[in-house]
């Protein structure tokens, strides 16, 4: 197996100059699968016979609760590798990632709670998903909030990657003792999703919209990541270059 | 086309208020965080270079 | 230094410094005061919450008592002495929670006869709210001594602490207030009870270590 | 097979709050002798003792201890250590001699007893050690090192609490130790008198 790629992905100076040639063409491409699985969602899509329109919700919460979900997924394995490894990279990582954690976090809450109306009648049902992805929040508000409060980058560095690695661990056991939790009390809500068979002209434009945020993730994360290195290795040469290089 | 005109398209059955405020937020957000992650990195590089460019000003006359 | 020399002035200093633990007692009282005052005092509501309430005065006056656990060793400079000791850091670490799970949980569990029968939990069910605080317990205590490694050089890590340690702490919650109700209700508990008990050597294999790691950056 | 000691560094870097406080250091310690770090304040003594010890990570560099590299795990150098830090480590709730038995816990009465006389703090055994000053504090701490069998010694700022008679019987202590095969590290403001016989190292800011 190859692992220069491995390697390469740990080098700063490698990483800034893929960013510069990719992030914008997969934040563009991700933009546009994006919008087009909207827009294929809310205009041509055919009405759910149980929700009616209100159903069209589903192409904006379903992605952003799994890029929520993905997104501590990847700060935790990269927290891993950050311990393991040593990575240069890996805190970054989780720095530049978590906000947009946070904010998928809110958009799939929000969008859970407004399509909560129609269907069960109030603005929030302590229902399996929505109090998980509530939980997920919490948990981002944790590693953005421990990233603040240290003067020292190596310490609040650190503080992140010890809480995502924990975040990780626990993440299935909260998912699994949360779905329990609801089974335990409510046992009648149905849920808003989970459908015995969704046709196609439903679920794909779903998948456009799922792939496209993840593109849009990808990209937008690349940016924040360098925008980190360029606080960080300020001090070396090859940002200085880079720095006079990019017209702004 | 799962609409009869753009009116039915806005008013989404009797949904349209849930709908559409759900889009709105959610483009709110991700725009917010897409200008917000460009500026930051622009910002940083402009002030960089002021840094280097200052740097290399002083150090002219020597 | 060795680790029993170790443990025993560890010792000694939760027995010097009692009234630590006697206030983390109170904070617990007082915790599960608030709910007949705030909410409702009639054994109608208090017996089937009564678990709840216990288990989430329990989670939070163990924070607070967790909280402060390096708080002294950090700024007097013992800490450093541990991490150069030689002695192995995670277990030394688990010495003084043990040391720390004693003092808060051994008072707590003699008091639990009181505290369950001023919430109305019947006797019967004592016996498995006990289980589920010593299988339970652990669990808080170690995945909390990562919070307080953490901010232990903060002056104001307090809140802090609170926001990324209580995140990971509901499936304790929830598991162990789920065998309470499944005793009251008759039903078959030994699952949760279990499962606690996996979640509190998970958090053994984990947390001293990640504690360590947490240490040595904060003293930095 | 080497029995002599030597702990040498080479090519040390050390960041402090984003501040590169050295660059490129080398230095070497034989078993007999005395490194003596000076330097300016906030020029980064302490943070080189705490590099050594292992409680502060350089930023690049290798340590090495009577030919094992230390620079990752420090243990082997941590069984032969003692540390003095600026913070005594000294506990409040504790006696005296509870505090030192905590370090040295085979250490009988009249051991800890003769340590404390050294650092004039007899007749204090079973005071708490919240009722003391600062200065008799870092005294409690440097009666570590009539008790210890550690043959390294990293001392910041030693003489700082102690008066002149103090001094001339912690120099008196410090020559013994180098003569018996250890070797110590210190800092001071101060130049030591003539009693000790030390190498220099300076750090400019």
């Amino acid at each position: 197996m190859n692992w220069i790629w491995f390697h390469k992905l740990g080098s700063p100076k490698w990483f800034f100059h893929w960013a510069d040639r990719w992030s914008k063409l997969i934040f563009i491409f991700g933009v546009s699968l994006f919008l087009l699985g909207i827009i294929w969602g809310l205009v041509f899509a055919p009405e759910d016979y149980q929700q009616g329109n209100s159903f069209r919700i589903i192409y904006i919460h379903v992605p952003s609760a799994m890029l929520a979900q993905s997104c501590y997924l990847a700060l935790g394995i990269s927290g891993i590798v950050s311990l393991v490894w040593q990575m240069k990279m890996a805190p970054i990582f989780i720095k530049s990632v978590a906000p947009i954690g946070a904010v998928m976090a809110i958009i799939a809450l929000l969008s859970g709670a407004i399509w909560g109306k129609p269907t069960w009648g109030t603005w929030w049902v302590w229902d399996a998903r929505l109090t998980s992805v509530l939980v997920l929040f919490i948990l981002y508000m944790g590693v953005i909030a421990i990233q603040n409060s240290f003067d020292d980058t190596r310490l609040s560095d650190k503080a992140a990657v010890v809480i995502s690695v924990v975040g990780l661990i626990n993440l299935p056991i909260i998912k699994y003792s949360v779905d329990w939790w609801n089974t335990l009390h409510q046992p009648a809500t149905f849920s808003i999703i989970e459908k015995p068979s969704m046709p196609a002209e439903m679920w794909v434009p779903l998948l456009f919209c799922v792939v496209g945020l993840y593109l849009f993730t990808v990209g937008v994360t690349c940016w924040r990541m360098q925008t980190e290195l360029l606080i960080r290795e300020k001090r070396s040469n090859w940002i200085k270059a880079e720095v006079l290089d990019s017209g702004v | 086309m799962a609409f009869e005109s753009f009116s039915d398209f806005l008013a989404m059955g009797t949904h349209g208020h849930y709908v559409w405020s759900v889009y709105g937020i959610s483009l709110f957000l991700l725009v917010g965080i897409t200008v917000q992650s460009i500026t930051a990195k622009k910002s940083q590089i402009k002030r960089l270079r002021k840094l280097s460019l200052g740097k290399q000003n002083t150090h002219a006359p020597d | 230094m060795t680790y029993l020399s170790f443990f025993k002035s560890e010792l000694k200093l939760v027995i010097r410094r009692k009234q630590d633990i006697v206030n983390s007692l109170v904070f617990f009282l007082m915790i599960v005061t608030l709910f007949p005052l705030g909410v409702n005092p009639s054994s109608s509501f208090l017996e089937p919450a009564a678990g709840g309430i216990i288990w989430c005065s329990t989670t939070l006056a163990i924070l607070m008592s967790v909280e402060t656990m390096f708080k002294e060793d950090f700024h007097d400079g013992s800490l450093e002495q541990l991490v150069i000791s030689g002695l192995y850091l995670p277990f030394l670490i688990l010495l003084k929670l043990t040391v720390q799970w004693l003092a808060v949980l051994l008072p707590l569990l003699i008091l639990s006869p009181l505290f369950s029968s001023m919430l109305f939990l019947p006797w019967s069910i004592l016996s498995v709210l006990i289980f589920t605080l010593l299988l339970g317990s652990p669990a808080l205590f170690l995945i909390g001594t990562i919070g307080a490694a953490l901010t232990l050089s903060l002056r104001r890590g307090a809140v802090l602490m609170l926001l990324i340690i209580l995140p990971f702490y509901l499936p304790v919650i929830i598991f162990a207030t789920g065998a309470i109700t499944a005793a009251q209700t008759g039903q078959d508990y030994m699952g949760q009870l279990a499962i606690l008990a996996a979640i509190s050597l998970a958090a053994l294999a984990l947390s001293p270590g990640m504690a360590a790691i947490s240490i040595k950056a904060s003293i930095n | 097979m080497q029995t002599t000691l030597t702990l040498s560094a080479s090519n040390l870097c050390i960041e402090r709050s984003e501040k590169l406080l050295c660059d490129d250091l080398s230095f070497r310690v034989r078993a007999g002798e005395i490194l003596h770090i000076t330097g300016e304040n906030g020029a980064g003594k302490s943070s080189i003792l705490k590099v050594i010890a292992g409680i502060l990570q350089p930023l690049s560099g290798d340590l090495d201890f009577s030919g094992e590299d230390i620079s990752l795990y420090r243990d082997v150098l941590q069984a032969e250590l003692l540390f003095l830090g600026h913070s005594t480590g000294v506990k409040n709730v504790l006696t005296v001699f509870e505090n030192l038995q905590l370090y040295f816990p085979k250490a009988t009465d009249t051991e800890i007893n003769n340590a404390l006389m050294a650092v004039n703090l007899e007749g204090y055994l079973v005071t708490e050690a919240h009722q003391l000053s600062a200065g008799q504090k870092k005294r409690i701490a440097l009666a570590k090192l009539w008790l210890t069998d550690k043959k390294v010694w990293l001392l910041d700022e030693p003489f700082s609490a102690l008066d002149t008679r103090g001094i001339k019987v912690l120099e008196y202590k410090l020559k013994e130790h180098v003569e018996c095969g250890g070797l110590i590290l210190l800092t001071t403001h101060q130049k030591p008198s003539s009693v000790l016989d030390v190498k220099e190292l300076h750090l400019s800011l």
